[in-house]
């Protein structure tokens, strides 16, 4: 067998990015700090829906260090009170004469430092008079609820309907299924909350350069966005993601924020620095989630899936600003079949406008994933319940056999590789499922609550295939670009930006696999738009399956060259030449080889005449197709029946990711993973009042797990490579939290059988599940 | 938020009536610092300064009477702004004579929005009913006295 | 030892501002400050010591935590003038002649941080632990560790990495060193 | 959240403190821990003129016990209450309270002082002190006093303390011989405000007989709330299943909670029966000698 390149795939070697971390030397937005650099701050609006009848500026002016206050009107005069929003929609960046939701920026404020723009900010005066609120998404589309958006010609607060599917069909197969069970699932709407609020640091030179440190997970999306919106000419643009401090989805957008920090330095010359308060972030940043869901399944008596339909509100806020590729205005909700082969299915989306924030970002998944994984998972285990087939038993019935795959979903799509059924085999014996079994008997005997609950989830990342997948028309292509230099050193620069997911080690991997050169020698940078290659940056668990995909094939373009350069130092024909064991050798005669740093020196300093001297190479990847990652999760709680207190008392992960670059790193984003699972299961959400206040605007009721709640996680793997992907990845960062959620409910769902619920919404709180308790006798 | 309270004064509905629709004398009843003039007939507007433990800070107010039924029922929406945040009340006071006293029923729905709402509102929430008391309450004082 | 001092220049004495004397990570510094100046302020813009992060403003996050003679708070939740007097340590502080300190090590090896952001309130958070606990359990690190948020790591290579820098730490001590 | 300027004064003595306190007339505020107070200040929504940081004055911190009561000082800081030997021997519902109070961190500047002296209906301790009727003592302009905690807190951040005074020390009855307590605290999470908080304290004679009982709730009302009638109706019963049902049922009377996300009315006064019930079985336990 051949020797293992040092940092391989396959390796658990420590992260090479930890080294500034750990000794506090990471360099995070709110660390850039330019001379002469001024401060935004901002005024929000304390209304969820008001008239702005006048905003005073004069004592906000007189604060000392206060240099400017801008307003929507100062915006509009530039054409800039209005932006639009990656789904098409129109979003204020300041209002001219109206708020839409409580939190919205009402005006920016600049000081010398962040204090005084504080002072500005509290001194600003706006009178407004507060106009009715529309919160609950039902109400918006009901007649003669108030128009939220007169200035889009609407005469209602319906944005768009979506459907897929056979609705005939479906009607027909569940008409025709001896059991049909129901569930009204609300998803609420929960906030990423990366431990790093929003900001950036904005510059103009003396040429007319705009430079923009921020928070984002897409700088060259970013970049053409704020060309087309600006108008400034792109090459003249330069952003920068420095190190960013977490994302999950929440860096995605373009927030007003932003905006006004550029037209602040361009209007006083100087640089201009904002950051977002908690506050600023829970209130205004896009939300996650917010789904009302109806969904139907069918299944024969003797416990066959048949049919499933779907019917969503999605509340939307006041405006679209989903992060969906455009095509899919619902994300990839249609992925909601699952793991299973029904035959038929219908999915349809409507969304509302309401008084809320916009946005529709993921919160640590690919588009709308939870949300489809969440629904069939809780409605498989209702169904296993109903038809008192065990739960696992009755999944292992109907998973998409080993040999189906590629499988064509009734709803499209096509899954690259599964085997379901030795995840969940897996995770039964990791857990010691039927031991569990048999205690909760006994337990349930003497009136103790104890649940065990599953999750076989089936994930869609990587996206995309550009036939069907852009952004405002930029295809979800990705890219690399390889340098290799005389010493066998590597520089490699890709389109997508790291938020913790551990890039510089990763795609070092990959190359020192792909290129027979030791990790250690391989640097990786990302997130400056003037160096980096396009891309559409990272979210949606899509670095991997993408940019990952790109660096291996930019370095395959390297070895094509390289193996000529090899031919000419072996002299031999570059037919004779083959890339093994991470050299070139001549066919035959594995004696007779060069490494990739031998011809790194030739390439600079003794390669074959007509050929261009160095070594690299760039490439565009664009997938085939997206890839289908996917587990099975086993929890069991125990549930304290007088006060509602749920314990997760075992959890079990197995994963599915395909081929694994990093068991270490893959096991912490599965940790991560899972605790964002977790989190809007047992604690997360944001609740309005009937006012549209946002009753969880700072961390005391916006519930972050600590170490104490959050469960001690056991993971496990089984491996099933990507047909597709040059080394058979698939991507991971987000399929605990896609897959967490339905295995915690469906346990303490399980644990109350005795007391016939079937669902209790999340975050399942205490009181809720007491009331479930309460609400009706045990049988 | 409602609030809601009652009292007698020996006081005729009439004059009780015309206190209320006088709003400096009306809001003269705050006991907290406070400057109010009245804008026409039907608005009055001016500055609070009031809080409840930490939480303290200046409001801009403004009110306008929403409805008038002379010596049965005056309508006040008050709008105010501070501290970041919005109140907005909107009043019902109901006047009945029996004997040479008058009863005053008022009753109020009270929406607090911005951070006072957010985060505050476990600090400000038993407060409200307590000022909108201590107000009436200095108000029949004041009838009783005059 | 050092003495780094630095003056606001042009300011006029006032009831406002203050002169604070405060050692950080063995440094002396003489400032002069607005009162109202947070902590995580004076350290982040006056020294320039950035691996003190914010992350919630509310006391919730734990990023911002420091240890004030030897015991850890949260810089934003605190005045700088609070600290007048005192030994502040931070991140910045802990390696030392260009060995890592074992809490460092311990998040490096054991994959304790992902985005990095919590990262040095959490290792702060560890060093005053496993002075107080030099052998902590399971349990005892969760909860010590309890006023810090991590949003990307599920902390249980949090936990592993302060078990590693515990084993490290009393290895001299087994030694008889 | 950057909180507007303020003056500051770091007094060495309680006298200056006092005397700067009664100068600012109420326009300044005591900075002990600050752990409520900058919070407050960085939203804006508490705006002194001045603050007077007591931190510098000597002889605040201290937890000892002489013939007739345990008394905490001040500026003691609440992550002190659960390392004190005598404090977890002798008076365990303050070892559990400290264990519990916001987070680890925040415990470590919090003081007993500010924990007690904010009127906050969500601090842990109040509900403590009510249960061991404690007495506070407070110095002002016109010196020292004692104001028992059962009088104390007057309604949602509203207490007995006037603004130029400094509570200075917590006084507790000395624990007698089969004294026993705890504090149980329902949280939705480390750092969150009690959903419903139960103290209790009490002593079991020889006879078998309950003695001395004082029951304290957190958060189910405008203020820290002494459950009289629950702690008067224990009194000379056995702690039978039953009698601690009835306590918790009575206890439960004496809640005023108002929803929030932490739950409904109902929700919480049903919370409050049972952490009674369960705190009194444990501080009965401990009585007997159990941990």
């Amino acid at each position: 067998m051949a020797e293992a390149i040092a940092g391989g795939i396959g390796q658990s070697i420590p992260r090479k990015e930890d080294a500034r971390f750990i000794r506090g030397k990471g360099n995070y937005v709110d660390d850039v700090d330019l001379p002469g650099m001024l401060f935004l701050d901002l005024v929000r609006s304390p209304y969820a829906h008001a008239k702005i009848t006048a905003i005073r500026k004069e004592k906000a002016l007189a604060v000392p260090g206060v240099l400017a206050v801008i307003t929507g009107a100062d915006l509009a005069a530039a054409k800039l009170a209005w932006m639009p929003t990656l789904m098409s929609d129109t979003q204020m960046v300041l209002p001219t004469d109206t708020v839409m939701f409580q939190g919205q920026e009402v005006a920016g404020v600049v000081g010398v430092d962040r204090y005084a723009a504080a002072d500005g900010v509290a001194a600003v005066e706006v009178d407004y008079e507060p106009l009715p609120v529309v919160i609950d998404p039902f109400k918006a589309l009901e007649p003669g609820a108030p128009v939220l958006r007169p200035d889009k010609k609407k005469t209602d607060n319906h944005i768009w309907h979506w459907e897929v599917g056979d609705k005939a069909e479906t009607e027909k197969a569940l008409k025709n299924s001896a059991v049909v069970i129901t569930e009204k699932l609300y998803i609420p709407r929960i906030h990423v909350s990366s431990i790093e609020t929003c900001g950036c640091v904005a510059q103009v030179d003396a040429m007319g350069k705009l430079t923009v440190w921020m928070t984002t997970q897409a700088p060259h999306a970013i970049r053409t966005v704020f060309a087309l919106v600006s108008g400034l000419p792109e090459q003249n643009i330069r952003v920068i993601s420095p190190d960013i401090g977490g994302g999950f989805g929440g860096k995605v957008p373009v927030y007003p924020g932003y905006v006004i920090a550029v037209v602040a330095a361009l209007t006083t010359g100087k640089p201009v620095k904002w950051i977002e308060d908690r506050t600023g972030n829970l209130t205004s940043d896009s939300f996650a989630r917010d789904y009302h869901i109806e969904a139907e399944m069918g299944a024969t008596k003797d416990g066959k899936l048949t049919a499933l339909r779907v019917k969503t509100l999605a509340d939307h806020g006041y405006t679209d600003a989903a992060a969906n590729p455009s095509k899919f205005p619902a994300g990839l909700f249609h992925i909601i079949t699952g793991s299973y082969p029904f035959a038929a299915a219908f999915v349809e989306v409507d969304a509302a406008y309401t008084n809320k924030p916009p946005g529709g970002i993921a919160y640590r998944c690919s588009f709308r994933v939870t949300e489809a994984a969440y629904t069939i998972e809780r409605l498989v285990e209702n169904m296993a319940h109903r038809l008192q087939i065990d739960p696992a038993e009755f999944r292992m019935r109907n998973f998409i056999r080993p040999d189906a795959f590629p499988f064509k979903s009734v709803l499209g799509w096509t899954y690259d590789s599964g085997n379901y059924g030795g995840a969940l085999k897996k995770a039964m014996e990791m857990i010691g499922y039927a031991d569990l079994r048999k205690e909760q008997a006994e337990k349930r005997k003497r009136g103790e609550l104890m649940g065990i609950g599953i999750s076989s989830f089936t994930e869609i990342v990587g996206a995309g295939p550009s036939q069907t997948f852009d952004i405002l028309g930029i295809k979800m292509f990705d890219s690399a670009e390889v340098r290799i230099h005389p010493t066998g050193k590597v520089i490699a620069r890709l389109g997508t930006k790291s938020q913790g997911q551990g890039h510089e080690t990763t795609y070092a991997q990959i190359l020192a696999e792909e290129l027979g050169l030791p990790a250690d020698a391989i640097n990786i940078e990302e997130g400056d738009t003037d160096t980096a290659p396009y891309g559409l940056g990272t979210y949606a668990s899509r670095s991997t399956p993408t940019s990952g995909a790109a660096a291996a094939m930019a370095a395959r373009k390297i070895r094509e060259k390289a193996a000529k350069i090899a031919a000419h130092l072996l002299e031999v024909s570059p037919d004779d030449i083959e890339w093994k064991d991470h050299k070139f050798q001549v066919k035959g005669v594995p004696e007779k080889s060069k490494t990739m740093a031998d011809v790194a020196f030739a390439a600079y300093t003794n390669f074959p005449k007509g050929m261009e001297a160095g070594l690299e190479a760039t490439d565009y990847y664009d997938p085939p197709n997206m890839t289908y990652p996917f587990g099975s999760y086993i929890c069991a709680v125990d549930v304290d029946k007088e006060t509602g207190q749920v314990k997760i008392r075992r959890f079990v992960a197995v994963d599915d990711c395909g081929v694994i670059i990093n068991p270490t790193i893959v096991d912490g984003q599965i940790h991560g993973g899972l605790t964002m699972g977790f989190a809007p299961a047992m604690l997360e959400e944001i609740p309005y009042d009937a006012d549209g206040n946002n009753r969880a605007g700072s961390f005391l009721e916006y519930l972050l797990p600590t170490a104490v709640e959050t469960p001690k996680w056991e993971t496990g793997k089984t491996v099933t490579p990507s047909p597709h992907h040059p080394f058979g990845a698939k991507g991971v960062g987000e399929s605990a939290t896609v897959g967490a959620p339905a295995a915690i409910v469906n346990a303490v769902l399980d644990a109350l059988e005795p007391y016939g619920v079937t669902n209790i919404d999340i975050p399942l709180s205490p009181h809720k599940v007491w009331k479930a308790i309460h609400a009706k006798d045990a049988k | 938020m409602e609030i809601a309270g009652d009292f007698r004064v020996a006081s005729p509905v009439g004059r009780v009536y015309a206190f209320f629709l006088d709003p400096v004398a009306f809001t003269d009843c705050l006991s907290d610092p406070h400057q109010v003039r009245a804008v026409d007939a039907d608005r009055f507007e001016g500055t609070v300064t009031t809080g409840v433990a930490f939480i303290r800070g200046t409001f801009r107010i403004r009110g306008s009477y929403t409805g008038r039924t002379p010596d049965r029922q005056i309508r006040i929406h008050l709008h105010g702004e501070g501290l970041g945040s919005g109140v907005d009340a909107d009043l019902v006071l109901a006047f009945s004579e029996s004997a040479g006293s008058t009863v005053l029923r008022w009753t109020g729905d009270v929406h607090l929005s911005g951070p006072i709402a957010t985060i505050g509102e476990r600090m400000v929430k038993g407060t409200v009913d307590q000022k909108a008391a201590g107000l009436f309450e200095n108000a029949r004082k004041k009838l009783e006295v005059g | 030892m050092a003495i780094d001092v630095e003056e606001v220049t042009g300011s006029t004495p006032s009831t406002t501002t203050r002169t604070i004397h405060v050692t950080v990570n063995g440094v002396a510094h003489r400032s002069t400050i607005q009162n109202r100046m947070l902590l995580v302020h004076y350290l982040r813009e006056r020294l320039r010591l950035t691996g003190t992060h914010i992350g919630c403003d509310t006391a919730h996050c734990g990023a911002c935590t420091v240890l004030v003679d030897g015991t850890p708070v949260k810089s934003c939740n605190l005045f700088a003038v609070q600290v007048d007097g005192r030994k502040v340590d931070t991140v910045e502080g802990l390696e030392k002649g260009g060995k890592l300190h074992p809490v460092q090590e311990g998040f490096h090896l054991e994959h304790g941080l992902q985005c990095g952001y919590c990262t040095p309130g959490m290792m702060m958070a560890s060093v005053a632990l496993l002075a107080r606990n030099p052998n902590p359990t399971e349990e005892e690190i969760r909860r010590g560790l309890s006023g810090n948020l991590c949003r990307c790591t599920g902390y249980v290579n949090i936990v592993k990495a302060v078990q590693h820098a515990a084993k490290k730490m009393q290895e001299p001590a087994k030694g008889g060193a | 959240m950057y909180p507007p300027n303020f003056e500051y004064y770091a007094p060495t003595t309680l006298d200056e403190a006092i005397g700067l306190l009664d100068q600012h007339q109420g326009e300044a505020k005591v900075l002990a821990g600050g752990q409520s107070l900058i919070g407050m200040m960085k939203l804006r929504l508490a705006q002194p003129a001045a603050l007077v940081d007591i931190n510098r004055i000597p002889d605040l911190s201290y937890v000892r016990e002489d013939a007739s009561a345990l008394a905490i000082g001040a500026l003691t800081r609440t992550a002190e209450l659960g390392r004190s030997d005598v404090i977890r021997a002798r008076y365990a519902i303050l070892a559990d309270a400290g264990r519990e109070i916001a987070d680890p961190t925040v415990r470590n500047w919090g003081t007993v002082g500010g924990n007690l002296s904010h009127g906050d209906p969500g601090n842990d301790l109040p509900a403590c002190m009510l249960a061991l009727n404690a007495e506070y003592v407070a110095q002002g302009p016109k010196g020292r006093r004692t104001i028992p905690a059962r009088k104390f807190y007057q309604d949602s951040f509203v207490t007995a303390l006037g603004p130029s005074e400094v509570l200075v020390e917590a006084r507790v009855p000395r624990a007698g011989p089969g004294s026993g307590s705890a504090y149980s605290k329902m949280e939705r999470k480390v750092g969150d405000y009690a959903t419903a908080a139960v103290g209790v304290r009490l002593a079991v004679a020889k006879s078998g007989a309950i003695e001395g009982a004082g029951i304290g709730l957190t958060n189910v009302g405008p203020t820290a709330i002494y459950a009289a009638a629950a702690s008067d109706f224990l009194n000379g019963k056995t702690g039978s299943a039953a009698d601690l049902e009835k306590a918790g049922e009575l206890a439960a009377s004496a809640s005023a909670p108002v929803a929030d996300n932490r739950g409904p009315v109902e929700f919480k006064r049903d919370m409050v029966r049972v952490w009674t019930r369960r705190t009194v079985a444990h501080a009965i336990a401990r009585a007997k000698g159990g941990a």
